[in-house]
């Protein structure tokens, strides 16, 4: 089968290198692009050719639309692969490599387009059947008008209360309202908020779902109008609304939920005439009840954990389906093995509000072993600086169940060395070991309600570590061992034993 | 060898000395009692360690950070302070005592001797390996308690320093 | 659940490694045995100790049972791992470490006896129904007599007919006759192999299956009578008897013949009262009527690849089945999913009789990515010597089907750097990339038939490559990029185009 | 600087000079034409070298091997006898020719002018970077074609050297 003869890879990091493999693997070259800040990353000499596109902003580089056009054409590509982030859920993007006769390897942009804007998708779900977080878009124009109609419906829909911002998005300009009393006021706030930060004062209202998980739905649709769901991921552990820990299956989802959950998905992708993958997110109520979120037109970072439970390689699938083939796949014949979870390796600090953090990765050394799985970009000696993402690697355990793929992540990030950039690690670490997380006791505040008091181990060396501090100064780094180092079979000395050598006497 | 290393709030002076087939590492954190480690060293290269202390084989990763020395134990991370290769500031007199039992093999000072730092005192054999216990500081040897051929026990003195 | 509290690791390498990992995943401490060869590998490291039991000969250390028996009660072991080889099937020291009250983690004593020595466990096989190939054991004393009964079961057997020798293995005392008036000279030639091979001269006749294909179960039964099996490895890719290359599921079995073999692997354990994991192997002939080998009373190195498609742990399955634990799955809950393929690395010479290769690894990086698992136990700086068997990596690659499991292990054998010490992996390219291994026509003759002619490829460097080496060495390894390396996006220049800067003219 | 390598039953001799922002390797196989190179060093560590060789971003690991150089590219490893810092042998005698379209900024030479290896002896710009054309080996300058400001394209005769 000749799927496509060259791809532009219009990405950089983890996701770039992953989709260079994939195309590897499929016998399709590649082409990749980077900034000036990036010409010794991974991903450039993983592919067949690599072009600079510019400055390390990304406005000036990954984002210059017309330059990865140009890029494309000039090198003789077929396809483009916007990897996650970026451009890969920008409609007018796919819109200008369709017109130039390359295929994007995502949705059309009219589906994007459909799934765009908080409002618009909002009604195509609820025509759809999907069922939408219970809300209320005023019809009125006139501000004061608009406060009056939002009271009532407030009233309506009952308190708390979600203000949102139409063109919203990071939080800005919502407020959560439980005195009815102070709804003006904040909606008023919210506007002013709303207008200051997308120069759109538009708010509405939305039904606050208490201590919901965040869960969300892969799905996969070929151009044949067959869509099929190849399950959920769990991703709630959030730290500033960002995932960090993500896991699949749920522990929250009976068999029945997760085909009714399934079922809403498919009908949410085909309600916009979907293609490629895509995710429907939901937010799962305690009481059992889900609500559409939204849908991410795109391959997600966390895409991992879903293929290490049904084995489908996510990536290829984006690719043959581009391609025009036919889902090999009925939904009848997904099936899904084990738990799967992923943890993300930041660049940032957790101890001073997750702030990014920079340096030169002077050691690097990963976990390996049977279930483990790292997807990253970065190479010892590359400097992580502060022009992209912070996030540096993922770390994908696999295991029989819950339980076991929890302590082999707990193990893996036991043994994944990053020294140069301080980096979530150890963060990660005390979550995967909190009682309530072993338990499955997930949701968006955990981070907020179990770890607002954590504290980062402490920075004190132990006899160890000192020993070999001074050993690798005495000797050198990099001199041979001394000759006969090794004692063949001598008698044992315990550490402890052999701890305490000569006292110095007080005084 | 004596290296000197601070992190946070913390510092700490490790002497390195050769003992036997492997080293003999001395630690001393202030007010604490100093320990001394038996290692082996069964690697160590550019950017890894192996170390043989009691029955453990330990693995490290290390690095030079422009004057830091950066050691990392699994995915713990340690960013040491420069190393600098210097003589040990005097400590506070005292006498130097045994707490392993063993053989004094020779007595190289005696009573009213001027040494410094680092100056072999006496040869102990314990554990099979010949130990030199050295001056901790520059000092005048005011009294020596043992002769070569003695058997010493733990907290026996050796040798009083001033 | 309380497994064991400490387990010695009787065993070097990869798979004392993959053993060690797997107790720390189950919070069981480990106790590390090396010898003086070993004392800075890496399982020494892994293990909470590390106790050196001797010189680097294997029969004075990892062969020495007593030594390591009285390790594992000094340190207060409560189990015993053998892994594989060394005394992994040593019926005396199975029973010397139950003797001493640990438990051994594999068979009973009584287990591996009566599938020890071939004609024991045929006769064992017959009864129990599992059907053995044709053969006939001569039961006159004398030779002459032997030879004379040997003909006319020759005759009732049908040439060609093989002669195999009692206490034979590797091929010792084998021979092929194909003529019947040679019977008597092969088998005095035969006899006298044997004897000089094992000191004992007994030979006994075998029908020959030509072209065969090596098919092995894996099974696990607990101590409650519960057997089950994993299904099959196809390990007809072998140099000089031993194998290379191992997949599952083979390209020959139906899922009836799957079925009928597994059975039969069930019923050959069952016969035998046998206990843990261990494998049965079959002769699978052209017209697929199937014969018992022998049986493995122990972890096979290929089990990754069973672990791959059914996603079982099968060394974790091994220590819980040595707890007590009954097993969790019943045959029909197990299930196989995609294709996985495992590369022995050997540090050997292919051009050169595949004899061993020793040498200090001077740079070493093995692949990544999904469905790639490496499994190993040397690291950059290990000396590669000639004590211990060549084997250096285990390399598996799982897909979801065949053809992309391939492409996997080719682009992954393409990709695993092992610099200091030759290795077949130029070898397991040729025969990963064979239109013949393509198709999956697998034989035991297969490299015989399809790579007698291989040749190394070339030594001479690319262009590329001489570039490298001057680069290096002009500006010293370890010096950091010179200022402004970096060419912002300037116009492309195709290496062609630049290829040829400046000529001398000739003359 | 010129380097000397040989493998099995070939040699090659490789040049390398600084230009503009980069190199230029020059790869001498006997009997064969030289190859030049364009190539930017995106990094050179312990094990790592990182080199853009047109648009291809090219990732090798290198070591040395007591007097060889190791190079591997993927799973290919190259062992390279040691290379040895020296001047190049003098060549057959000839003329240096451009085969690039560039202009003249300096001509460094005249006629009769004896010239070691390495000598520079054209000042060329091409494709935006300077490249100094050096005497491939000891000679004379027998006959200089061009001048200051020049055009060249490919072809052209530079320099005769005897």
């Amino acid at each position: 089968m000749s799927l496509f003869r060259k791809i532009l890879v219009a990405n950089r990091g983890e996701i770039a290198v992953r989709i260079i493999r994939a195309c590897q693997e499929l016998g399709i070259a590649t082409v990749a692009v980077y900034s000036e800040a990036d010409a010794a990353a991974l991903h450039t000499s993983l592919a067949d050719e690599a072009v600079c596109i510019g400055p390390p902003p990304p406005l000036q580089s990954y984002l210059q639309a017309e330059t990865l056009l140009a890029v494309a054409r000039e090198h003789g590509c077929d396809a483009v692969h916007p990897g996650y982030g970026f451009l890969a859920e920008n409609a007018d993007f796919a819109a200008a490599v369709a017109a130039v006769g390359l295929t994007f390897i995502g949705p059309s942009a009219a589906a994007m387009r459909a799934m765009g804007g908080k409002i618009p998708s909002r009604q195509v779900m609820e025509a759809a059947g999907v069922p939408v977080v219970p809300g209320y878009h005023p019809v009125a124009v006139e501000p004061a008008e608009q406060t009056v109609e939002l009271a009532a419906a407030a009233e309506r829909l009952g308190y708390p209360i979600l203000i949102k911002a139409t063109a919203g998005g990071g939080g800005k300009g919502m407020r959560i309202v439980t005195d009815p009393a102070r709804l003006a006021v904040e909606l008023e706030s919210a506007r002013r908020e709303a207008q200051n930060a997308f120069g759109d004062p538009t708010v509405y209202l939305e039904k606050l779902i208490p201590d919901p998980r965040h869960i969300e739905f892969q799905i996969l649709a070929d151009h044949y109008g067959h869509v099929i769901h190849l399950g959920e991921r769990e991703c709630s552990i959030q730290r500033r609304h960002q995932k960090i820990i993500e896991e699949t299956p749920s522990p929250a989802l009976t068999p029945e939920l997760r085909a009714r959950m399934g079922a809403a998905a498919v009908a949410a992708a085909q309600a916009v005439g979907y293609t490629n993958a895509g995710t429907v997110e939901f937010l799962l109520a305690p009481d059992g009840r889900f609500y559409f979120l939204e849908m991410n037109t795109r391959l997600q970072v966390e895409h991992p954990i879903t293929e290490a439970v049904t084995g489908i390689d996510l990536v290829k699938a984006q690719i043959r389906i581009a391609a025009g083939q036919p889902l090999p796949w009925r939904q009848e014949a997904i099936t899904w093995r084990g738990h799967a979870i992923e943890a993300r390796i930041y660049a940032e600090d957790p101890a001073n509000q997750f702030l990014p953090a920079t340096g030169r990765v002077l050691l690097l050394s990963a976990p390996v072993g049977p279930g483990i799985r790292v997807d990253t970009g970065i190479m010892a000696g590359d400097v992580v600086g502060l022009y992209y993402d912070p996030m540096i690697a993922k770390l994908i355990c696999w295991a029989e169940n819950r339980d076991e793929a929890v302590r082999k992540l707990d193990w893996a990030l036991a043994h994944y060395l990053i020294a140069g950039v301080t980096t979530n690690i150890p963060y990660l670490q005390a979550i995967v070991r909190h009682p309530a997380y072993r338990r499955g006791e997930l949701s968006t505040d955990f981070v907020a309600r179990h770890l607002a008091a954590w504290q980062p181990p402490l920075a004190e060396p132990s006899d160890e570590v000192l020993v070999a501090a001074a050993v690798a100064d005495f000797q050198g780094d990099g001199v041979t061992p001394m000759a006969g180092a090794i004692q063949p079979g001598g008698e044992p000395y315990s550490p402890w034993r052999v701890a305490d050598g000569f006292r110095l006497g007080g005084g | 060898m004596e290296f000197r290393y601070a992190w946070g709030d913390g510092e700490a002076t490790v002497q390195v000395q050769a003992a036997g087939d492997g080293l003999w590492v001395t630690i001393r954190r202030p007010g604490q009692e100093p320990v001394g480690y038996r290692v082996m060293v069964l690697r160590c290269e550019a950017e890894r360690l192996i170390l043989r202390m009691g029955e453990r084989h330990l693995l490290f990763h290390v690095a030079r950070d422009g004057k830091a020395r950066v050691v990392a134990q699994g995915a713990r991370v340690f960013r040491l302070e420069p190393p600098t290769l210097r003589e040990a500031r005097p400590p506070a007199a005292g006498d130097l005592t045994a707490v392993m039992p063993g053989k004094v093999l020779d007595v190289l000072v005696q009573p009213g001797q001027r040494v410094d730092a680092g100056t072999p005192l006496v040869i102990l054999e314990a554990m099979k390996m010949e130990l030199r216990i050295t001056a901790p500081g520059d000092g005048v040897v005011t009294a020596v308690f043992v002769r070569a051929g003695d058997v010493v026990n733990p907290g026996q003195k050796l040798v009083e320093l001033h």
